[in-house]
């Protein structure tokens, strides 16, 4: 089981905080991506995209960065603090 | 010293911090980053920072660590404001003490160029009509900023 | 605003003029430069600042009209100490705010760069035994700072 | 006439704070330098060399600046505020 959460803009464009998936193994985010595309067109069109920054267990990550069962996985996009 | 909170900070109180005693400082730099009417015309009237509570503390205190390892500090403080700001409203503040003034401007710097690229925060722009509020883009400079320090 | 003084100034005061509700503002930057131990060991008790009064503020105001020529701030003030002063006591202040933390980070640096190159102040560093004391030197880091603004 | 100002640890190498030249008439920088290397060995010493930098009205010049009568001169180390 993994935990997603989104943030921004990206929680309001797919109308989701936060989802579990709880037949994920193991996969890269970049897989991950594509198991959410699934969901419908939106998720298609804004998880997909590179506007999407991800992060596992809080450290931002690269597409090929490895996820494990237990972790927390989180898409948002661009930050804009400051 | 590294804190995200909703309350408003107060300068003198972090530059009391700041200038603590020690003899080889020879110079303070404070970094306060004010919310300003990004959109003139559009009755704006403040910020709602988001942020990703588990995230924010963590990753500052990286970006913290990274320039105090590059830069010769003495002290790095960093407070990031969260939640519904007003025009005018402090949300970011960066105090560094060091040895020499080159060191302290270029750590305060690092801090927010890596702070604007790296640490989770999400400004909206709130306006008079609620339905008009506007996620604010991220700015081209900004992504350059990080080129420098590379 | 520029001041040459013998008083101690107070940020908060100066944080507080800068704060002057221009809602273009996004970024206020500060720098306070305070006296440091430069000898260990000698029994430092802190420094004489000599100047040239008819000098001092003409100087400080081509510098300062150079930076807001150059930087786009809403604002720059600086502040001057001359006289006797201890250890960790406040020497200079600068105050800068502008729309944009770039152009007020430049804009601060910009002004302690060309002030440690042309106006006329001078350090000595004043020891426990009144014979000893040492006029401080220029560092070689001061004669080359100016060469990023050129 | 002109009025000439030493500051800092040149006034203090020269035992000087301020003189008047009364019949200055019109020169430069390095003339001035010249005239007062004159007054002795710790005056050719410290003025004739690059470590006095040279004022005329309370701006900074260089060595061909010239200086007329009623100008205020002053001559100082390289400066150290900040």
């Amino acid at each position: 089981m993994i935990k997603v959460l989104f943030f921004g803009r990206l929680r309001e464009l797919l109308d989701c905080s936060q989802l579990e998936i709880t037949d994920f193994e193991q996969g890269t985010i970049a897989q991950l991506r594509l198991e959410l595309a699934n969901k419908g067109t939106k998720w298609a069109e804004f998880i997909a995209g590179n506007n999407a920054l991800a992060a596992i267990n809080q450290e931002m990550v690269e597409e090929t960065s490895m996820i494990n069962s237990g972790d927390e996985v989180a898409f948002f996009p661009p930050v804009t603090g400051g | 010293m590294i804190s995200v909170q909703e309350a408003d900070f107060n300068l003198n109180t972090q530059y009391q911090m700041l200038r603590a005693k020690d003899n080889t400082d020879g110079a303070i730099v404070t970094f306060i980053g004010l919310v300003r009417d990004f959109n003139q015309g559009h009755d704006v009237t403040g910020l709602f920072l988001e942020h990703y509570p588990a995230m924010t503390a963590k990753s500052l205190e990286k970006i913290s660590d990274r320039a105090k390892e590059r830069f010769k500090v003495n002290q790095l403080d960093i407070i990031h404001r969260v939640g519904q700001l007003a025009l005018g409203d402090q949300i970011v503040y960066v105090g560094v003490s060091s040895p020499h003034r080159e060191e302290a401007f270029a750590c305060a710097q690092f801090v927010m160029d890596y702070l604007k690229k790296e640490a989770p925060f999400w400004k909206k722009e709130t306006r008079k009509k609620q339905q008009q509020d506007v996620w604010i883009e991220t700015n081209q400079k900004d992504k350059e900023a990080l080129k420098k320090w590379q």
